[in-house]
């Protein structure tokens, strides 16, 4: 069994490797082959698991040590995978989504000349999150995290020869580099600390290592977790990743990828619990990261951009959940798979509605698409149901026991936090529908593109189709699934532990509460978008709208705070390299120059006074031998 | 008297570098295929050096002693300790591919007026044999005054192959190039000259300092080293760090060190690509293995005395190099630029006096050869496809040429030190070893990392991808004999990146030799986890007393299942 | 009186030589001062080795005189082909060697 | 007791040698110095030829006889004939100025002459060499003998050597003297071409010597106004500013001539005897002038002493 973990992992890369490096030749079936590879994993992944279960709760992890990477004095790290349940959950909806868009991205990218490569791209992303999940040690985790970096800038500048996505692509990585150095840190931290960084004994020795340091490596975790999961600060590269094919958005930028600073900070939640302040800082993160994205999500007329803001918002649940720490871990786990499965969704009928109506991206120029893509409008309205928490759909059992452990919090801090999730749900209920009904409902307001074609709208092919009513059964049933006399939960705490803290409010009032909420969020964006006509550009709006329209600003402060100064600085800093440090050099060569020619003036080239010269030295040497010989 | 391996190692290429200059003028192909047989030969060479190679054994290994000097206690002395072994592999596998790279670079051009005496060809392939020989010698050299010999002689070839043969591809008018070339080679020789009279007058000074304490002067490594250790030999504090800047300040201008920087960028700008690999590759860690092996080893009092100020220099040189390359608009300049602040690294690391730092250090010069040479080489392809060095000529051509894009991506991911590829490695281990004994210079040169990422991007966007450029429309993708150049080295890259175990195994007797001459210990961790191998842990061993988790760990080793549970009671 | 005082004119006459090579422009005079400066040594040659009672002196004198020979010789061959060249014998002519 | 004598050592010498010495010493310095301050190079040689024969005399006095005999053949004899020859060669009369053109020169020289005087006879000064041993011994076997044993013997290689060096010095003159042809030599009819050509003096340039009665390739021919034409002299001559400024010597005699011709138109008969003394008077009267002219002609500065 051990040998299969590693097989997981191999699998998919090996499917890269073949179809990055087999030329031309493998054009007609790479989308097959990359297609087989992913599904094969699964079938891998699915082995384990049903073994897995086969054993009693608390030794179902199993580890496989396959050589050892880096030993240098005391510095020890194996390429080691370790599977418990929580790496077998992220196994599965990794694969498992993965597979479906693989299968998805045969129709999607079927006009593409480079679908080879793109397939390629998929399976090394494959590879390397399973990389990341499996890892048994951080430093080995950490080549798992660059590696799903990699693949993301990969895919999202998959479309090169447009310069935004070129860009996008390049941010996505420099922001993702930022984290990668808050990861790095922390496993510098944790070597000086424990002289390790594998999870067993970092983890189980985090209580007793002094506060100071673990609050220190796990801000660090928290900082490589907002560049990954595009949380407050480090969010800025999300929306821009939008420029990718749809089905990366899908599966890189919904369902996996981003979710990985959850998975950092459950998996390291011991070093958490340890530190209080980290854990303060990370629920601060996640509070302001989920009205963050909501908002953001609100003010888009893109619809993959709305999405995207939605994604950053619903991670932001889960950052926050996994920071409330042993009562939030599960559920920001089971938050983050139901996610996986109808973002993932959405995106995929987004991905759907765009193909349909030739890659127009703008929502206002959509409408009354429901009887034209039947299949797209049902899957994509069940995973706006899921995703606004519609009682008894996968995101109501999710979000709703992430409203409950904020408030289970306690204090005024549970108050704040409470209130912000509810808030955000009814923000999320709005934009969510505002999308809805922008897309589908209301009169047409297409407009024909660049060249003139007018959309004329189709249902995608079965290839396209067929994944999208996977996801969206699963995001029907998944998170009633899991709650199921707490499967999930039961499954998941021997990894993370639970706690169950004492919540302020019942469990029924908070439901309630969401309930109402989300009501009236439907019923505004109803109100706003439902009733009227929508006009085809956007109007101005208020401040905060467009504010919000871009990004609430975090580019423009960037480029004000970072970028900027950073230009002159490289700029300033040539000048001195060319003037100062090489002028000094120069200066030097030249004053000697200046120097040899003045005693140039010497060498009169008259032979006589050569020999006056010589004359007075050897007068001179004379002198000087009878003074030694005076001495 | 066994069979002189390393003076074989070292002779070989000389030898070629005599057949090649011998061959006529007419059969340039000729001399170019000589050229390439004799570094292969030393390439095998140095592969039976990396097999006798017993890391468990003696310090330095494969000795060879013969008196050359009598008067001055000079002796011919060579041996290799793990790092020099590795740096030997790293040159004799680079230089066939800088053959191969520059097979048409000192081709006559159409328009040259055909000469029989005239063979450029034959002289650019026997000049680099030439260097070949000499950087494995001085890699090899025990003996300070050998070493010294050779560190020199290394510019003279270096010297007619920066000035001699420029790159051909600079955009401007001929006259203009000349100039810039002469230029950059007269720069390249002075601060190397003024470097190594500096580290003359230190040599003097150390069989001076030897003489007087010792009764009969030596330059030999080894005693000297066993002189102080045995209590012999101790030099005065003042003296010692005397001789240790004279040292320290060539091995600085040849590393290069900022703000002794300033000539690389001219040298490897001017230079064919290959030539540039050459120097940035090869010639260059002649001075950190220097600092490693000499300053170090001779002055470790003083080694410790400098160290503050060497590693805000390095600091420097880290962040500056990469602001620097950031900003530049030259491709090779910008590759330059980048090797500064790699080379900030390595110093880091070498002074960091860790394990982790030092052998770091080591693999980083190992893999910031290859990745260089990946990088530059590639660079060098496309610039002569283009014909123009300068970033903004480029576009698209990733479309046109998707293999030489990737590739030139691949060499730029390792100059980012990607995770999975060799140079992360290295990069890490030094930043682990700085940090573990000085926090605060790890983690700003943590943010070298950030910026490596935004100059091999924006180069790659400027580059090899938006739309695509009418000049480069038309521009072939790689041929095989670029692809024969390229792939091997990348294919190492990526080896060395997944399993560098031998390699660490090779080197890291080698540094712990060091530390223990420099009398350095790790620092120890402050909670130190007995290393209990895996066992799952759950976070409800947390009521109980970890220490009982640990010691259950401890007792089913690797074993998966008993000790987790117990630990979960 | 002490044949040291041959020594003496011997250093006078030598002064004399190598004061004339300074001042004087001619060629020709210049090498006569040449032969005057040699001629002084010979015969500080010539008493030393009758203080010391040995001939050694008397052979390098020889040489000496050979050397000289030798030296005119080829120096006036010079002379006449400079000559040739600028109509003049003057050692400043000749004053190529500057920049 | 006999070698004893020869080989004792000796604190002075005769009286005799002290007087010659200070006789001859005083002259070869006198010599020396007119060697380096007459500003005719023949004066020179000459002085510099005296010098050495009292050089000469000084050897034998010294014991070194062989070498006495060799200074007057060698030297006297052979290097300064050399000297006289390419004198002559260069130029007998050209007397460079001792006007010093080179800024500070003199003084420089005079200063370090001095020093260096003094130094030396500082040095020889206190070496304290009082006592000395004759070469009675050493030349008991004959000078000559004795030399011929050491050369042969202990300096054998240097002697090779010097053998060698001569043979080296006679081919490396004629080397230096040996004009290598550059380009073909011109025909005569090509010169002709050339002067025609270039339209400068194309006739034949006019004799040198206004009278044909002695042979005086440097003066002048008259121009019909009586001023002298130096294209009629001797390009060689003309370079070395050797042209002897005949005008006023030639207006007397153009005065000689008028009244000559009266002579021979007014009385024809015995006009036998007339012209000889008529010839000899002006003949002796330019003997006359001819050493002042010399000297005024050698006067007039050297045109390129001045051009430095």
């Amino acid at each position: 069994m051990e040998n299969l973990i590693g097989l997981l992992v191999a699998v998919p890369l090996l499917g890269a490797a073949l179809l990055l490096c087999g030329g031309r030749r493998l054009d007609g079936k790479g989308h097959y082959i990359g297609t087989v590879l992913a599904a094969a994993s699964f079938a891998i992944g699915a082995v384990l698991f049903a073994d897995m279960l086969g054993r009693g709760e608390h030794d179902r992890a199993l580890h496989s040590k396959v050589f050892s990477w880096i030993p240098v004095g005391g510095f020890r790290a194996d390429v080691a995978f370790q599977l418990d349940q929580l790496s077998m959950t992220f196994v599965l909806l990794i694969t498992g989504v993965g597979t479906l868009i693989h299968i998805y991205s045969i129709g999607y990218m079927e006009h593409d000349e480079r679908r080879r490569r793109f397939f390629g791209y998929l399976n090394l992303f494959l590879a390397a999150m399973l990389l990341l999940v499996l890892a048994d040690n951080y430093l080995l985790l950490y080549v798992g995290w660059e590696g799903v970096g990699l693949a993301s800038y990969l895919l999202i500048g998959f479309w090169q020869h447009k310069p935004s996505a070129a860009t996008a692509a390049k941010k996505a990585f420099i922001v993702n580099r930022v984290g990668d150095v808050g990861l790095s840190i922390a496993i510098m931290l944790m070597f000086t600390t424990f002289g390790t960084f594998a999870f067993a004994p970092v983890l189980s020795n985090a209580g007793d290592a002094g506060e100071g340091k673990v609050t220190a490596i796990g801000l660090m975790l928290l900082l490589a977790a907002c560049g990954k999961s595009a949380q407050v600060p480090l969010q800025s590269w999300l929306g821009d990743a939008m420029e990718g094919p749809t089905p990366v958005s899908a599966l890189i930028h919904a369902a996996t990828m981003v979710t990985a600073g959850v998975y950092l900070i459950t998996r390291s939640g011991a070093i958490f619990n340890a530190a209080p302040d980290a854990q303060a800082a990370v629920v601060a993160v996640g509070a302001v990261t989920l009205l963050f994205g909501a908002i953001v999500g609100c003010a888009k007329d893109d619809i993959k951009k709305a999405l995207a803001g939605s994604t950053m918002s619903q991670i932001g649940y889960m950052i926050l959940a996994a920071g409330l720490g042993p009562i939030g871990y599960v559920f920001a786990i089971m938050h983050l798979v139901t996610h996986g499965f109808f973002k993932a969704g959405l995106f995929l009928g987004a991905g759907s509605v765009m193909h349909a109506m030739n890659d127009e991206v703008d929502m206002r120029k959509y409408g009354g698409l429901r009887k034209y893509m039947p299949v797209t409008f049902v899957t994509f309205g069940l995973g706006y149901l899921a995703i606004i928490g519609f009682p008894g759909l996968s995101g109501f059992w999710s979000k709703d026991k992430i409203i409950e452990a904020a408030f289970a919090k306690g204090g005024t801090e549970g108050w704040i936090l409470g209130g912000a999730a509810l808030l955000g749900a009814a923000i999320t209920a709005y934009y969510m529908t505002r999308v809805m009904l922008l897309t589908f409902f209301g009169e047409k307001r297409w407009v024909p593109d660049e060249e003139g074609h007018e959309p004329h709208p189709h249902e995608s092919p079965s290839s396209m189709t067929i994944p999208m009513i996977v996801l969206a059964v699963g995001s029907v049933f998944a998170g009633g699934l899991f709650s199921l006399n707490d499967a999930f939960l039961k499954w998941l705490e021997p990894v993370t532990g639970h706690s169950h803290g004492d919540s302020p409010l019942s469990a029924a009032a908070v439901t309630g509460g969401t309930m109402v909420v989300l009501l009236i969020g439907v019923a505004l964006a109803w109100a706003q978008y439902g009733r009227r006509p929508v006009p085809r550009t956007a109007p101005r709006g208020s401040l905060l709208t467009r504010a919000a329209r871009r990004d609430l600003l975090q580019d423009d402060f960037n480029h004000v705070a970072l970028v900027k100064p950073g230009q002159y600085l490289t700029r300033g800093l040539v000048y001195v390299d060319h003037k100062l440090v090489d002028g000094v050099v120069n200066g030097t060569a030249a004053s000697v120059g200046g120097l040899s020619g003045r005693l140039r003036k010497l060498q009169n080239g008259y032979a006589r006074t050569y020999a006056v010269s010589m004359f007075g030295g050897t007068a001179v040497l004379i002198a000087a031998t009878l003074l030694m010989r005076a001495v | 008297m066994s069979f002189p391996l390393l003076t074989a190692t070292a002779l070989v290429p000389a030898l070629g570098a005599v057949a090649t200059a011998a061959v006529p003028a007419a059969q340039r192909a000729a001399a170019k295929w000589v050229a390439l047989g004799f570094s292969l030969v030393t390439l095998a060479l140095a592969a039976v050096v990396l097999v006798r190679f017993d890391p468990g054994g003696a310090h330095f290994q494969l000795t060879e002693s013969h008196p050359w000097i009598k008067d001055f206690g000079v002796r011919y002395e060579l041996g290799v300790d793990g790092i020099a072994v590795a740096l030997i592999a790293l040159t004799a596998v680079l230089i066939p591919f800088i053959i191969l790279a520059g097979w048409h670079d000192a081709d006559p051009l159409e328009g040259a007026r055909p000469n029989r005496r005239w063979r450029p060809t034959q002289g650019f392939f026997a000049l680099i044999l030439m260097v070949e020989a000499m950087v494995v010698i001085s890699f090899e050299a025990t003996d300070v005054f050998l070493f010294y010999i050779f560190f020199e002689a290394m510019l003279i070839p270096m010297y007619f192959l920066i000035g001699g043969f420029g790159d051909r591809a600079g955009g401007r008018s001929e006259e203009e190039t000349a100039t810039q070339r002469s230029y950059a080679a007269v720069k390249f020789l002075l601060y190397n000259l003024a470097g190594g009279l500096i580290m003359l007058a230190a040599v003097v000074g150390l069989y001076a300092v030897t003489a007087d304490q010792l009764g009969t002067g030596t330059f030999s490594l080894q005693e000297i080293v066993q002189a102080r250790t045995g209590g012999h030999l101790d030099m005065a504090t003042s003296t010692e760090r005397l001789l240790f800047l004279g040292f320290f300040f060539a091995f600085a201008v040849k590393a290069p060190l900022w703000p002794l920087h300033t000539w690389l960028p001219n040298a490897m700008g001017e230079s064919t690509a290959p030539v540039a690999v050459l120097i940035t590759a090869v010639v260059d860690k002649v001075g950190t293995f220097a600092m490693l092996r000499f300053c170090l080893q001779l002055f470790p009092e003083a080694s410790k005395w400098a160290t503050p100020a060497i590693l805000i220099l390095a600091l420097i040189s880290i962040i500056y190099g990469a602001l620097l390359a950031i900003g530049q608009r030259d491709i090779k300049r910008l590759i330059a630029y980048a090797s500064i602040s790699h080379f900030g690294f390595i110093i880091l690391g070498i002074f960091a006096m860790t394990t982790q730092g030092q052998g770091g250090a080591t693999l980083y010069m190992v893999n910031h050869g290859v990745s260089t040479a990946a990088l530059m080489l590639v660079a060098g392809f496309l610039i002569t496809r283009r014909g123009s060095r300068l970033i903004a000529d480029y576009g698209g051509v990733q479309k046109v040429a998707p293999v030489l894009a990737g590739t030139f991506l691949i060499g730029g991911l390792a100059t980012l030190s990607l995770p999975g590829l060799a140079p992360f490695i290295s990069e890490f281990l030094v930043l682990v070893g700085t940090f573990s004994r000085y926090p605060v210079f790890g983690v700003i040169a943590t943010v070298g990392i950030v910026l490596a990422a935004l100059y091999v991007l924006i180069l790659y966007q400027r580059t090899m991808t938006g739309p695509v450029k009418d000049e480069v429309r038309s521009m072939p993708d790689l041929r095989v004999r670029e692809l024969v150049v390229v792939a091997p080295l990348i294919a190492l890259l990526i080896f060395l990146g997944v399993y560098p175990k031998p390699l660490a195994d090779i080197v890291n007797p080698a540094v712990d030799h060091t530390m223990s001459v420099v009398d350095k210990k790790d620092p120890k961790p402050d909670h130190p986890v007995t290393d209990a191998g895996w066992f799952s842990y759950s976070p409800k061993s947390e009521g109980a007393s970890h220490g009982g988790a640990q010691h259950e760990g401890a007792h089913h080793n690797g074993a998966h299942h008993d000790g987790a549970s117990g630990g979960a009671k | 009186m002490n044949p040291v005082n041959y020594l003496y004119l011997a250093a006078l006459l030598f002064t004399i030589g190598a004061a004339g090579v300074v001042i004087r422009r001619n060629a020709i005079v210049l090498f006569m001062c040449v032969e005057l400066m040699l001629n002084a040594c010979n015969l500080a040659f010539v008493t030393f080795s009758r203080l010391h009672g040995n001939l050694d002196g008397q052979i390098i004198a020889f040489f000496t005189m050979v050397v000289a020979a030798a030296e005119v010789v080829v120096g006036l061959a010079i002379i006449v082909t400079i000559f040739r060249s600028r109509h003049s014998a003057s050692v400043d002519d000749a004053s190529l060697m500057k920049l | 007791m006999s070698g004893g004598a020869l080989a004792a050592a000796a604190s002075t010498t005769s009286t005799g040698e002290a007087l010659q010495f200070w006789v001859l010493g005083t002259v070869a310095v006198i010599g020396a110095l007119c060697t380096i301050l007459m500003r005719k190079a023949v004066h020179s040689a000459l002085c510099l030829a005296g010098t050495m024969i009292v050089l000469a005399v000084f050897y034998l006095a010294n014991g070194a006889y062989f070498l006495g005999v060799v200074q007057i053949v060698v030297y006297t004899g052979a290097i300064m004939m050399l000297f006289l020859f390419v004198v002559m060669l260069v130029g007998v009369t050209a007397a460079d100025s001792l006007k010093e053109t080179l800024k500070g020169q003199r003084w420089l020289a005079a200063l370090c002459g001095l020093g260096f005087g003094i130094l030396l006879c500082a040095g020889i000064g206190n070496a304290s060499l009082t006592t000395w041993n004759g070469l009675g011994q050493a030349n008991s076997g004959g000078n000559v003998e004795g030399l011929a044993s050491l050369i042969f013997t202990k300096y054998v290689f240097a002697f090779e050597i010097t053998g060698a060096l001569l043979i080296t010095a006679a081919v490396g003159a004629m080397v230096l003297t040996h004009r290598e042809r550059t380009e073909r030599a011109r025909t005569q009819r090509e010169q002709s071409e050339a002067r025609v050509r270039s339209g400068r003096n194309v006739p034949p340039l006019p004799a040198p010597g206004v009278y044909a009665r002695h042979n005086a390739v440097d003066i002048p021919g008259l121009l019909p106004d009586g001023t002298p034409s130096d294209l009629t002299v001797n390009a060689t001559l003309r370079g070395r500013g050797q042209i002897r400024d005949v005008s006023s010597e030639a207006l007397a005699e153009l005065a000689a001539l008028e009244q000559r011709s009266q002579r021979w138109l007014g009385r024809k008969g015995n006009g036998t005897g007339k012209p000889s003394g008529g010839a000899g008077k002006p003949g002796a009267s330019e003997n006359g002038e001819n050493g002042e002219d010399g000297e005024s002609a050698g006067s007039a500065p050297n045109p390129r002493g001045v051009a430095k």
